[in-house]
């Protein structure tokens, strides 16, 4: 990496050789115009407005600085007499071809021009090539070229009809330097559509995110649909960034398991008649977690879809729960939320709160006092289970809002209340792939989906198999503190499990004895944990204790009754059976 | 004998992680079901030999019920499907022997199923009752 | 065609040079045949075939042989000049087949005038 | 039966263009059926050079040149000449101020003047027959270069012999090929070499008489280039619209092949070299070379940056070594007669540094209003006045000479001034010109400056590449400034506003099609910036071109009324009765001058 010296404008500088001068004068605050460059592309060079003098061995000569390489000793001026007519001349021409471009005609005021001798087209495109080698080089999409030659030379795609190729990235908007190029307005609105999505492809989901790194999300970015751009690793200083990475599944050898693996919200659309999905106004209570959530897509204020501040806001509890059609238990966790939320919704947007319930389940330290502030507070608390969220306006005062019917028992009528917005406290329910992570650890589950713990009193955290422990939803609906205390429950069991140091063999494995033993290996296929093998030189079955689990399949199989279980040998089953029909 | 009326006696083999958890889930339920059945838990239902059986028809019992988890739950993985191979060449034999299909049964109880077992054991005695008693004692 | 080796471009060089000298004029004897209407009449021609199929067998590459119109003297065809590098041409006459390649052996060849059938040497002074 | 005469009928372009195959095919017919087949051989060789003259063909070894020929001459040819051994007069070549006609071609003054090197068998060998070029000892040089010389010593002795490139530039061809060899050394990678056959400025056709003449003296050059560069690959890039040089090219190169002397294992070395023929589209762009380069990529011809030079990263960025098409034919004699030879031509002293002088000769198409056009080759420094007058034949109708442009769209004018100036490389870049690739176009005083300039700028505006904004905005801008000028509609400050244009683009173009735009107009205004001021501030176009400025008008006095300019006017402008004076119609006149043509009383004046 040799350093050569160069001086520009007066001021002596060193550059590792071969950089192009532009960065050589950019880190020494030398401004030179530049048009189509941009730090991603490759230098070009024909905007040509980035020239300047260089004196080089005694030769004096016209160059572009965004591509000309420094060499040792080289002198450069950037404002000479010549340089500044060559520029003038430039945009003089250039505006003879875009005369009402907001960044040339800034350029053209430094350069004294006023009037421009050759006129003013009104075309807005330079043709400085940054849209096409941006979409070809970094984005890898191909879908912009030049056309015709000289004086004709235009910017388009295949025979001028809309490009298939095109994945409306928008790189091409970013780096058009007069703003030629936009964004057509179908493709805004999507955008716009996605206000809780992340907005570019690699980003931090949230500001409390755990781990607190950046993560690419494989389905927006430009890499796995054209194996070109990665600017994100050309700009990552630590190189942190690797497009390789692949799912790799791996091979754990564990003591013990704890499986956490939690609940899902309750699907509101299993509620039909709530009209979530078909009312854009109609969210759930985790939307709301995410509008209300500082650092989230809307800074923390609770709006409706169109952005404005809802004036009334009903609040539906036990949506999902407590209902024979999805499921009948009580989530425990809805109602505290539903309250905190109507408190925050109230404090932000100054919204009048209607809270719909059917009991308020306000257990705990500090719950039912939390209830009575919001009372107090003038949120409003309607007892009924709402039967319906529709938009058909019977009087005016309800024309463009939300109607929540809802019978008020203890009013003993029923009410129809305009909301602008609903938020559907939805239940939690067990994970769609329970059954398969029961099945993966032989464990059983309630009739819900809840993984099923060994004893509700005696051993809340653990399960029939020893060394496989739950902790939190997963085994049933909780809120965050009962979860918060499993989780320390379920890692006490199993590290006192690995601190014991051994396993502790099953009581009841089997054994065989070898002198009945006739070498008949009917037992051998048999175990499905292989703990039986036949060796060779004994002509006998041999069984190893540490892998027999004590199922007992072997020795109801065993002809010659040499397989034997402790304590549930064939003789003790026989007497059983006879005590059993005793008469 | 007695001139009460016939109360048949069937002997239960459950599977200690499935079927037995559910007759005491069923216990803890307060779910009633007839007493004609007292269990014999095994670790497994494939610990079940058919002897048993044989032992307890010989036995003077009625009627045998063999409570296992459902393929695929077993806590063994595979002792279930073992218990079912045997099971259909137990039911060749016995019919052989003239015991009636009713009097020997297998089913699939997991452990949250406590009614389950209320209603099995309740339809197996009511079945029982009407075919009498297993003459067959020595 | 075999690919060449060096000496096959010389060999090949020999063999082609006869026709391209021809095309720059340097040679070292020109014969040229008169063909006025009379000479062709009193056989030229066949003179010529004679005297071409001669330098053929002889391989000789460096003769040139040309025709010219008529010498004047009618009675005396068919005529040819025979003129050796910085020689004096020398005109013969009655000319035949055979006699031609008889003065091509001695004359052009061998360097002496063949006098018998030699009408004179030098040539006619023009205007 | 050994042929006893040759007829080398010409079949450059121009010749056939003006119907050569068919004369050669009647003379083959006519020389038959006169039973002289066996006698008398036709052969069709490449441009002779007197394209002016064309058809023409050469009697050897009578030397006899004849020209002007039709169809219907071959029989009294064949009659007289080669049967009967009289040249005919009435067919040969009369100088235009001689009062007999020339037989001997090299006593003609058109050929005597000219000193062929790189043209040496034009007109001798049969472009189609390689035995021919063999004779005339061609692939010698090769031979020596494959086995006597070292890679080395052949660059050694290219740069002593101070050979410099005929593409226009003039670099040392020396320098070039050592420079390319050290960069594929230093990088381990195989260089390529490549033959410039573009040629796109108008007016010239000597690459492409080169190539049809003498195919394999370029790919003799090319072979010797490859051994002494360490290249395997080479290419020819030549224009579509070459068809007889494409095909003579291919047929060349198939015999080269099947001779061993192109391939694998030349002449039986292990040195294997092949050369492969690339069709340029017919942008002059491409002959800039990155931009051939990119061509030959398959990608769009644009030219790139000069910072990374392509003698070290070009064709898909390996080495290239890119030469004119008759640089690359000079280098079999600089091999085989030794670069002191070739130094000894042309001017100045090259001995210690190719950039001192212009050694060997060059070849030029002289065209425009001179009496000769055709192909000729000269000594470096030749002044304009012998290539004009002496070989040129003087201007035609007895007209005066004005201007001579040399160095195509890229070259510039010499006024009359400059006749006595050498021709040489430094020299003309000195006068504001330009070698470029050796067109050579005199203009008499009928000739406006102006809209020479004017149709240099159209046709770069038209070749422009479009990638760079000076070239591609600058040429239109001053395309614009020059019609106007040309329309009458010139303003104050229009020169000026020409002059700056120039200068910048000069300064700021990406390539040398861009940077040597301005040339034309800029040495224009040097020499003849009277015409520019007769246009703007006079509305007159002294040379009477500019249709705006000019008015014709039919003198009363003289005009007798015998109506023959009626006839040739196309629009009816002009009536009048016969035996009256005639009058024109101002608003149809289209100012053709074919009224002025037509009138032999010189009634119709033109202001």
């Amino acid at each position: 990496m040799k350093l050569v010296k160069v001086t520009i404008d007066g001021i002596r500088t060193e550059a590792e050789d071969r950089t192009p001068l532009v960065q050589v004068a950019q880190k020494i605050g030398v401004k030179i115009p530049t048009l189509c460059h941009h730090p991603l592309v490759e230098p070009y060079g024909v905007c040509r407005i980035c020239t300047v003098e260089v004196h080089m061995r005694g030769r004096v000569r016209l160059v572009t600085a965004c591509n000309y390489p420094v060499t040792d000793g080289i002198e450069v001026f950037t404002q000479t007499d010549r340089v500044r007519r060559t520029r003038k001349l430039i945009l003089e021409w250039l505006l003879a071809r875009c005369g009402h471009v907001p960044l040339l005609n800034t350029l053209a005021a430094e350069y004294g021009i006023t009037e421009p001798r050759f006129g003013r087209g009104d075309d807005t495109c330079i043709l400085c090539g940054l849209c096409v080698r941006v979409c070809s080089d970094v984005v890898g999409a191909h879908a912009l070229g030049f056309f015709n030659r000289g004086t004709t030379r235009y910017v388009g795609t295949p025979y001028d009809e809309p490009s298939d190729r095109c994945i409306a990235c928008g790189a091409c908007v970013e780096v058009c330097p007069t703003g030629c190029i936009t964004m057509d307005d179908e493709v805004e609105q999507i955008r716009g559509e996605l206000p809780l999505g992340p907005m570019t492809a690699i980003y931090i989901p949230t500001m409390q995110a755990v781990p607190h790194q950046p993560v690419i999300d494989y389905d927006s970015c430009i890499h796995f649909k054209t194996d070109a751009c990665r600017v994100c690793a050309a700009v990552c200083e630590a190189k942190a960034i690797d497009h390789g990475q692949q799912d790799r599944r791996e091979e754990i050898q564990v003591g013990s398991i704890i499986v956490a693996t939690g609940f899902q919200p309750v699907d509101p659309q299993k509620v039909p008649q709530y009209g979530f999905g078909r009312y854009p106004n109609v969210v759930t209570a985790l939307q709301v977690e995410h509008m209300v959530n500082a650092s989230g897509p809307t800074n923390g204020q609770v709006l409706l879809k169109d952005g404005s501040r809802p004036q009334s806001v009903g609040i539906i509890h036990c949506v999902g729960s407590r209902d024979k059609n999805t499921h009948e238990y009580c989530s425990r966790v809805c109602c505290m939320y539903s309250l905190k939320l109507a408190h925050l919704v109230h404090e932000r947007s100054g919204a009048k709160v209607y809270n719909f319930y059917i009991d308020m389940r306000s257990a705990g330290k500090g719950y039912e006092e939390f209830y009575n502030h919001l009372l107090e507070e003038g949120c409003e608390f309607i007892r009924g289970r709402v039967a319906e969220v529709s938009d058909w306006a019977v009087t005016p005062a309800e024309q463009g809002k939300l109607v929540i019917r809802v019978e008020d028992t203890l009013a003993g009528l029923v009410r129809r209340i305009p909301v602008d917005m609903v938020v559907l406290s939805t239940g939690l329910e067990a994970r769609e792939d329970a059954d398969e992570v029961r099945r993966l650890f032989n464990m059983s589950c309630s009739s819900e989906g809840w993984f099923l713990e060994r004893h509700p009193k005696l051993a809340p955290v653990s399960t029939f198999t020893d060394g496989v422990f739950i902790a939190g939803c997963a085994q049933g609906p909780k809120d965050i503190p009962d979860t918060v205390a499993q989780a320390g429950a379920a890692a006490a069991e199993a590290l006192a499990l690995i601190d014991t140091g051994q396993v502790e063999l099953e009581a009841y494995t089997a054994w065989i004895d070898e002198e009945r033993c006739s070498g008949c290996q009917i037992c051998v296929p048999l175990c499905p944990f292989s703990a039986i093998e036949f060796s060779r030189e004994k002509k006998v079955s041999t069984l190893n204790e540490a892998l027999c689990k004590g199922c007992g399949t072997c020795v109801a199989a065993c002809p010659s009754h040499a397989a034997q279980q402790h304590h549930f040998t064939d003789a003790q089953i026989m007497t059983e059976i006879e005590g059993v029909l005793v008469r | 004998m007695a001139t009460t009326a016939f109360e048949p006696r069937i002997v239960a083999f459950f599977c200690n992680w499935c079927t037995y958890t559910a007759s005491d889930l069923a216990g803890t339920a307060r779910l009633a079901y007839e007493p004609t059945a007292p269990v014999i838990r095994v670790m497994c239902s494939g610990r079940v030999d058919p002897q048993f059986v044989l032992k307890a028809l010989q036995e003077g019992a009625d009627g045998v019920l063999i409570g296992g988890c459902h393929p695929g739950d077993c806590h063994y993985q595979e002792g279930n499907y073992k218990t079912l191979r045997r099971f259909r060449l137990l039911k060749r034999i016995l019919s052989q022997f003239g015991v009636e299909d009713e009097r020997v049964r297998l089913e699939w109880i997991s452990a949250s199923e406590g009614d389950r077992v209320q209603h099995v054991i309740n339809e197996m005695t009511d079945q029982l009752r009407k075919l009498g008693p297993w003459h067959a004692r020595s | 065609m075999p690919r060449l080796t060096i000496d096959d471009l010389k060999k090949l060089r020999e063999q082609a040079a006869g026709t391209i000298t021809l095309r720059s004029g340097a040679a070292r004897a020109r014969v040229t045949i008169h063909m006025g209407t009379c000479g062709i009449a009193a056989g030229a021609r066949e003179v010529m075939a004679a005297l071409l199929k001669e330098i053929e067998a002889q391989g000789v590459t460096d003769v040139i042989v040309t025709t010219s119109g008529c010498a004047g003297l009618c009675s005396r065809e068919p005529m040819a000049t025979v003129e050796l590098r910085s020689q004096a041409p020398v005109k013969y006459v009655n000319l035949t087949p055979d006699g031609m390649v008889r003065v091509f052996r001695a004359h052009v060849l061998g360097g002496e005038v063949v006098t018998e059938s030699a009408l004179a040497a030098g040539c006619e002074t023009t205007g | 039966m050994a042929f006893r005469s040759h007829v080398l009928v010409c079949a450059g372009t121009g010749c056939v263009s003006c119907g050569s195959f068919d004369l050669g095919a009647a003379l083959e017919r006519e020389i038959a059926s006169r039973g002289l087949a066996d006698e008398i051989q036709v052969v069709r060789t490449g441009c002779q050079g007197f394209c002016a003259e064309g058809p023409v063909l050469v009697v050897q070894p009578d030397e006899v040149f004849y020209c002007g020929l039709k169809t219907s001459d071959v029989a009294t040819l064949v009659e007289e000449h080669l049967l009967k051994g009289r040249p005919v007069r009435k067919l040969m070549y009369t100088p235009p101020s001689a009062p007999a006609p020339v037989p001997k071609l090299s006593q003609i003054p058109f050929f005597a003047k000219q000193k062929l090197v790189v043209l040496r068998n034009r007109g001798l060998v049969d472009p189609e027959r390689i035995d021919d070029y063999i004779a005339r000892d061609g692939y010698e040089a090769l031979a020596k270069a494959v086995t006597e010389l070292t890679p080395e010593e052949i660059i050694r002795e290219i740069k002593l012999s101070g050979l410099r490139g005929r593409g226009g530039g003039g670099f040392p061809t020396g320098v070039k090929w050592a420079t390319c060899r050290q960069a594929a050394l230093h990088r381990g990678v195989e260089p390529v070499i490549v033959c410039n056959a573009d040629e796109g400025d108008p007016g010239a056709f000597m690459d492409r008489s080169i190539i049809e003449s003498d195919p394999h003296a370029v790919i003799e050059g090319m072979a010797i280039g490859a051994r002494a560069i360490g290249a395997r690959q080479g290419f020819v890039y030549i224009r579509h619209e070459y068809p007889i040089a494409r095909e003579r090219l291919a047929k060349a190169l198939d015999q080269a092949r099947d001779y061993g002397l192109l391939g694998r294992g030349i002449l039986g070395t292990k040195f294997d070299f092949d050369i492969s023929v690339v069709q340029g589209a017919g942008a002059f762009v491409c002959g800039e070379s990155t931009a051939l380069m990119a061509s030959l990529e398959g990608k769009a011809g644009e030219p790139r940056a000069k910072y990374i030079h392509t003698v070290e990263y070009g064709y898909k960025n390996l080495p290239t070594n890119l030469n004119n098409v008759e640089t690359w034919a000079n280098v079999p004699l600089i091999i085989s007669r030794g670069a002191a030879w070739f130094a000894s031509m042309g001017s100045g002293d090259v001995s210690e540094n190719p950039w001192n002088g212009s050694s060997g000769t060059k070849v030029f198409s002289l065209v425009g209003k001179v009496n000769n056009t055709g192909l000729i080759e000269v000594p470096m420094g030749i002044t304009l006045r012998e290539i004009i007058f002496g070989i040129g034949g003087g201007i035609p109708r007895g007209r005066a000479f004005k201007a001579v442009q040399t160095g195509g769209p890229s070259g510039g004018c010499l006024p009359a001034t400059h006749l006595d100036m050498p021709v040489d490389f430094d020299s003309l870049t000195a006068a504001g010109s330009m070698m470029g690739s050796g067109g050579m176009i005199v203009m008499d005083d009928q000739t406006c400056m102006v809209d020479v300039a004017r149709y240099f700028i159209a046709f770069l505006t038209e070749e422009s590449c479009g990638k760079c904004i000076p070239c591609r905005e600058g040429l239109r801008c001053s395309l614009d400034v020059l019609t106007r000028i040309t329309e009458g509609k010139g303003e104050e400050g229009d020169i000026a506003l020409l002059e700056e244009m120039g200068a910048v683009m000069q300064d700021a173009c990406l390539c040398a099609l861009g940077s040597s735009a301005p040339n034309p107009v800029m040495s224009t205004l040097r020499y003849f910036r009277d015409e520019y001021e007769a246009h703007v501030r006079e509305r007159r176009c002294p040379a009477g071109v500019c249709k705006a400025l000019i008015t014709y008008t039919i003198d009363q006095a003289l005009c007798d009324g015998c109506h023959a300019c009626v006839t040739a006017c196309s629009t009816g402008a002009i009536t009048g009765q016969v035996k009256y004076p005639h009058q024109l119609n101002q608003s149809l006149c289209i100012k053709c001058g074919a009224c002025l043509d037509a009138c032999k009383r010189n009634a119709v004046l033109r202001a």
